[in-house]
């Protein structure tokens, strides 16, 4: 089994589908020819050709308007945003067709449609290279939204979402795009959308997260182990929406104490969703306070990321707070 | 544009004097004005004229009239409070039959809201759409929307209710036709307004990039609510913004059902054999209010009403069928007189039919319904059950 | 005092502010001549002129765009949404230029602008006439989000919105436009943004809500009294971002239990933050769930609208599972 | 357009020929190609050589030697580690000058984030630029994003980051200094890929419509990143998007200085006249990597950028100035190691310079912070506190 970064297992994915596939197609900015700017289309256009990987003229409502298009049509496209940040220009796209289009067809058109790209902190990029907007997404029904925080779990879930037949927003974590390694099969298979999984089982407390944060909340959870003994349960979601209530549950079951972490703005970031969700549900398993670790609600500066989103010492403090109370 | 991949021929000189000379015939399609016949039927330009038989000619006729008819019961219904909204289509029969009439059953149409015309040309029959506009339980399109048509079964793309929205999808349905190898070709039909949209742009940009097989039908029917196109545009013309996309854009009289029949029957067949996407502005006139919702006499004066009903459709070309020996006056308006009757009974049929269960949206959400809809569908089955229990009625 | 209806409400506060200042305008579909379709700037152009009342072309990502340069340069425009279903083109403008452009240019650029709309369901409008997005506002910072619910308030918050140096989403719920009259002052009053109020006092349960629901609410709330004899406590925040949490903490001391409702999606709707905001500070005020009452996570329907937006039977039912917890 | 509203002229006709006449000039403007001097500095075009002092000649030409010589010690400072990204700017420097050289201080200049040579000409000096580049303390732009200018001092918009949304604010910007009745001139720079975007579409259109003040600077570098023009749009130009919208469209050589000076000016003074909106598509070509971030060698041929070398901006210009005795070579060289020197200098200065405060992110969202930062601040005061005490470094 190759040992492969991030990067390489979305290539891995993309590559698999399209063999499988003929209807598999991936179009976006600079997709072909250049690889994309992060290469995880690298070497498609040799081997699969121009009709088939697509670069675009610059307009993000026209990379996902098109690509619904040719979705309905019969081709399962896979749209890359070069940085998710810039997805903003297709909102109405994704909102009204993508999203609602079977809705609106009666079942008789479905968009089976991945919009992927390149999303959150931790590489000096700035506002418009940084964002984590998940949540926008996770509010509109009729979309899944994924993200993996390691090369395994992105084969599989790329796989997983070019198969499903609705759209899947699929948010890959550039910090991690080239810093974490693993064994990653070059067999087919796939991780079902809607499962997450336990990175650090604990009994004291359990922390939900995804993406990036999963390798700080470790750090943090060591850290807390260490120095108060403190046994805190990770959770990482990998798909946000339907988020996988019935792991986070079992886990509450057991420690009774909740922190979410994410890079997304707090206000009503995904952390509010799961806590409304546990405090509607099942407050009976609540022994303290849900805390909350979020990106502040201020557009994401290009100085002090690292001040700005959850760091250890924040997850630190929230930890804490629900030990302490 | 100068190509410059894998090429050397740098940009920094004039274009060659093909480009002007190809560029200034595109411009004189695009602000000319293509008409068969005149507004008294008279052939006016017989390259126009399509080569079709009298029972064609006067079945095109008959579609337009079925609009027409339709139209006017889609009127009623909605001042009997039995129809939500209306978009009258009054006026716009020429470019909806003379658009949909070239298609092949294949083809894919992606229209907009005013065009009767096109869905019952393309196969939908006046029941399905009664259905659709009274919500009942055959409403294909199971209460989603209103205003709106569409249906599978005839490659129709239920048009979006955000104005032109469906153009980027026209565009690239008709690249995945052409990357599948189907000879499919696609239309997309929507308003002077949808064109001021970022979806206009993108659409045919991209249709311009990729030589997509799609003919875009503009009908430029003078408003956009109580918006006239001088405030839309300062362009002298609607086709000329194909000339931004290295498009061909060609403006015919839109109530001209033959010439507009043959002009988009050749964008069809231009996209066919697979040379590119054209922009087809079809002028009209929007006789109607803009929907039933819509009182124009705030903003626009009978008087211009009143003078583009000398343009109206139906009426030119009757006279031209009846010049022509297809049809006489008298049968044209025995044909409407039927055609009305026969959707009187479809009518009285349809308001029978029950309306649409209590729990339907909660379908076609997803393929699988996540566990948040079947939680939430839990609520709601609890929810009318309390509502029974405390004997309120919801709907009200 | 007149008595009058939203839309007149709304209409004195534009005619107000356009004659106190001169750099304020009004802009959007069909806003001039035809007034607006559901007449909210009617008579304007008469009064101020075709350079102050302007009609578009039709574009959101237009409107919004070229509103926030107006803004930029110095003039206070109020850009109308035809429907706030259909601010989804305007996404990318609103998000990077109108919330953004204070941080962006560190403070030198400023974007007073309105960007308001008639919102929300219960007109049988379907799809693209009934949504209430406010969600995607509130997760977005840099934006105040307000939704008034009475004529008086539609006017005083309005008139503060205008004046407020930073870009407001007015929300107006159209289903309460011409069917509540009240008396409105023709003084120049303002509502400050932020600020809830009582709508309807009570001891045993807060209900947060705003917008129509207020109405929907209160009968809820009365058969709840009628029927079993719980007195529930009414706020209507007016304010979705920042909502007055002060106000919605002080009821809770009192009553220890608190349902939300709004016509938003649930999942990661608005009330999503309100119960979250509880569960990370409150948590020792709570003596049971926090339930929501929302829309369903489906596309707004055409068809059953009012058994898909929180009803009368759905609060009641809220109300139970709190009050019998 | 027709005209309608309140009038009866329906256009159930051909346009006007002056209509055609008019757009067939529009159309030779727009697929043409303007140039003063040619790529040695012989004048080609007496009429588009501006009427300059040899004074203001030099500072022209010192203009770009500065945005060059800056140019390359961004790249430097990028390599270091102490710039996180740098566009560059070579091949594109007589665009940025020509373009900002005939505004007028009270003019508002919305850039994109490749025009060092404007933001120059229009007085933010090196050590600002540099101080934005390293987030020092003196950063104008307190850290917010990064390769972008701008600041009110100089009436220059910070450039988006995200392509082209710029244009409808500059739109915007120039309908509320007419609405104001302000002599104000507006002018938007952004690039080929720039023009694919709604903006542009919605930006173009409404300065068609409201006749604003604003002159549009596309600099067509022949690539947006790895996509060729070609692949951008199917039309022969750039400018000729123009006509989409009533606007006049110009293509010039965007290497010559003196054309584009002259095309802006003009364009400028047609605003300033409230004559309406011009686009101008500047002919030019981005030497260097997209940005530092990016490898070109991946997409296109190195053969391809020494023939461009040939068209270059600064080489040309100084010819031209020797032959009309207004500099020598050596002058001109001298001038570029001078201020290579200076820059150097400033350079140390600046990277003495402080960073900026570790709250500084909490500023500039609202006027008035709501309770919700305030809150959020606190909780980032408590974890710094926290950090210290658990001995952790937060930044790395
Ligand atoms: C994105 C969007 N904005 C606003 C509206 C409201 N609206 C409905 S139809 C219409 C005018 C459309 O004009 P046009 O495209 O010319 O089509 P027509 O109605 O004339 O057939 C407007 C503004 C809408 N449906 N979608
Ligand atoms: C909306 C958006 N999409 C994608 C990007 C990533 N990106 C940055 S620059 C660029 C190419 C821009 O090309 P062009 O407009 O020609 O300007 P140039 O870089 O050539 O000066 C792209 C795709 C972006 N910044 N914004
Ligand atoms: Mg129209
Ligand atoms: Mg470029």
């Amino acid at each position: 089994m190759p040992r492969v970064n991030m990067v390489q297992a979305l290539n891995m994915a993309l590559r698999e589908e399209m063999r499988r596939d003929p209807r598999v197609v991936v179009l976006g900015e600079d997709v072909g020819r250049m690889g994309g700017v992060f290469l995880v289309t690298e070497g498609l256009i040799e081997e699969f050709g121009e009709e088939r990987v697509i670069d675009t003229p610059l307009t993000e409502m026209g990379i996902v308007g098109v690509a619904i298009g040719m979705a309905m049509y019969g081709l399962r496209p896979v749209a890359e945003i070069q940085f998710i940040d810039f997805i903003y220009e297709a909102f109405d796209q994704i909102v009204n067709n993508a999203a609602w289009m079977r809705f609106r067809s009666a079942g008789m058109y479905k968009v089976p449609l991945v919009i992927r790209g390149p999303c959150c902190g931790g590489i000096r990029g700035g506002m418009h290279h940084s964002q984590s907007n998940e949540a926008y997404f996770i509010h509109t029904p009729g979309l899944y939204v994924v993200m993996p925080s390691r090369p395994y779990d992105a084969k599989g879930l790329l796989k997983e979402s070019i198969r499903v037949d609705d759209a899947v927003i699929f948010l890959e974590p550039k910090s991690v795009y080239r810093t974490v390694r693993e064994e990653v099969p070059e067999d087919d298979y796939t991780i079902p959308l809607g499962k997450g999984r336990v990175v650090r089982e604990g009994d004291d407390v359990t922390l939900v997260t995804w993406g990036a944060m999963v390798y700080v909340a470790e750090k943090a959870a060591e850290l807390a182990e260490k120095r108060r003994g403190w046994s805190v349960e990770i959770i990482d979601l990998r798909t946000l929406f339907p988020w996988d209530k019935d792991l986070v549950v079992s886990s509450l079951e057991k420690t009774g104490r909740l922190v979410i972490v994410h890079e997304a703005w707090k206000t009503l970031g995904p952390g509010a969703e799961i806590s409304a969700y546990i405090a509607e549900n099942h407050i009976d398993l609540l022994r303290g306070p849900v805390k909350r670790v979020a990106s502040y609600d201020t557009p994401f500066p290009l100085v002090h990321e690292k001040l700005y989103m959850p760091n250890v010492a924040r997850i630190y403090r929230a930890l804490m707070e629900v030990m302490e109370w | 544009m100068t190509s410059l991949l894998g090429d050397v021929d740098l940009p920094f000189k004039p274009l060659p004097p093909r480009v002007l000379e190809e560029y200034s015939g595109m411009l004189r399609e695009a602000l000319g004005f293509k008409r068969a016949i005149d507004e008294e039927g008279r052939v006016v330009d017989e390259s126009l004229l399509p080569k079709l038989t009298n029972r064609e000619l006067a079945e095109i006729y008959e579609y337009m009239v079925r609009a027409r008819v339709l139209d006017g019961w889609l009127l009623k219904l909605q001042r009997m409070g039995k129809v939500a909204l209306h978009a009258p289509n009054r006026g716009q029969e020429a470019t909806a039959v003379g658009t949909a009439k070239p298609m092949k059953p294949h083809d894919w149409l992606f229209p907009s809201y005013r065009e009767l015309g096109a869905y019952i040309v393309r196969g939908m029959s006046e029941e399905e759409i009664l259905d659709r506009a009274m919500n009942t339980i055959d409403d294909p399109l199971k209460g989603s929307d209103f205003a709106i048509y569409g249906n599978r079964k005839y490659n129709i793309v239920p048009a979006p209710v955000p104005v032109g929205n469906q153009i980027p999808l026209a565009t690239g349905a008709a690249i995945a036709a052409k990357i599948l190898g189907h000879d499919t070709v696609v239309v997309a039909m929507f308003g002077d307004g949808a064109s001021s949209r970022g979806d206009f742009h993108t659409g045919l940009n991209f249709a311009g990039v990729f030589k997509a097989p799609v003919v875009y039908v503009l009908q430029n029917n003078q408003w956009a609510i109580s918006v006239p196109t001088k405030r839309q545009t300062a362009a002298p013309s609607f086709a000329v913004k194909a000339l931004a996309y290295g498009v061909p854009g060609i403006r015919v009289d839109g109530n001209d059902v033959l010439a507009v029949y043959s002009i988009v029957s050749r964008a069809i067949e231009r996209a066919r054999r697979r040379e590119g996407p054209t922009l087809v502005e079809a002028v009209t006139y929007r006789l109607g209010a803009h929907t039933t919702a819509d009182d124009p006499s705030r903003y626009r004066r009978e008087e211009e009403v009143k003078i583009a009903e000398r343009y109206e459709p139906l009426r030119r070309y009757r006279k031209f069928l009846e010049s022509q020996g297809v049809l006489t006056e008298k049968e044209a308006l025995q044909l409407e007189e039927e055609w009305d009757s026969r959707v009187e009974e479809i009518v009285r049929k349809v308001l029978q039919k029950p309306g649409l269960p209590k729990d339907v949206f909660f379908e076609n959400v997803y393929e699988r319904p996540p566990w948040v809809l079947e939680e939430e569908k839990k609520e709601f089955e609890e929810s009318l059950k309390i509502a029974e229990e405390l004997g309120i009625e919801l709907e009200e």
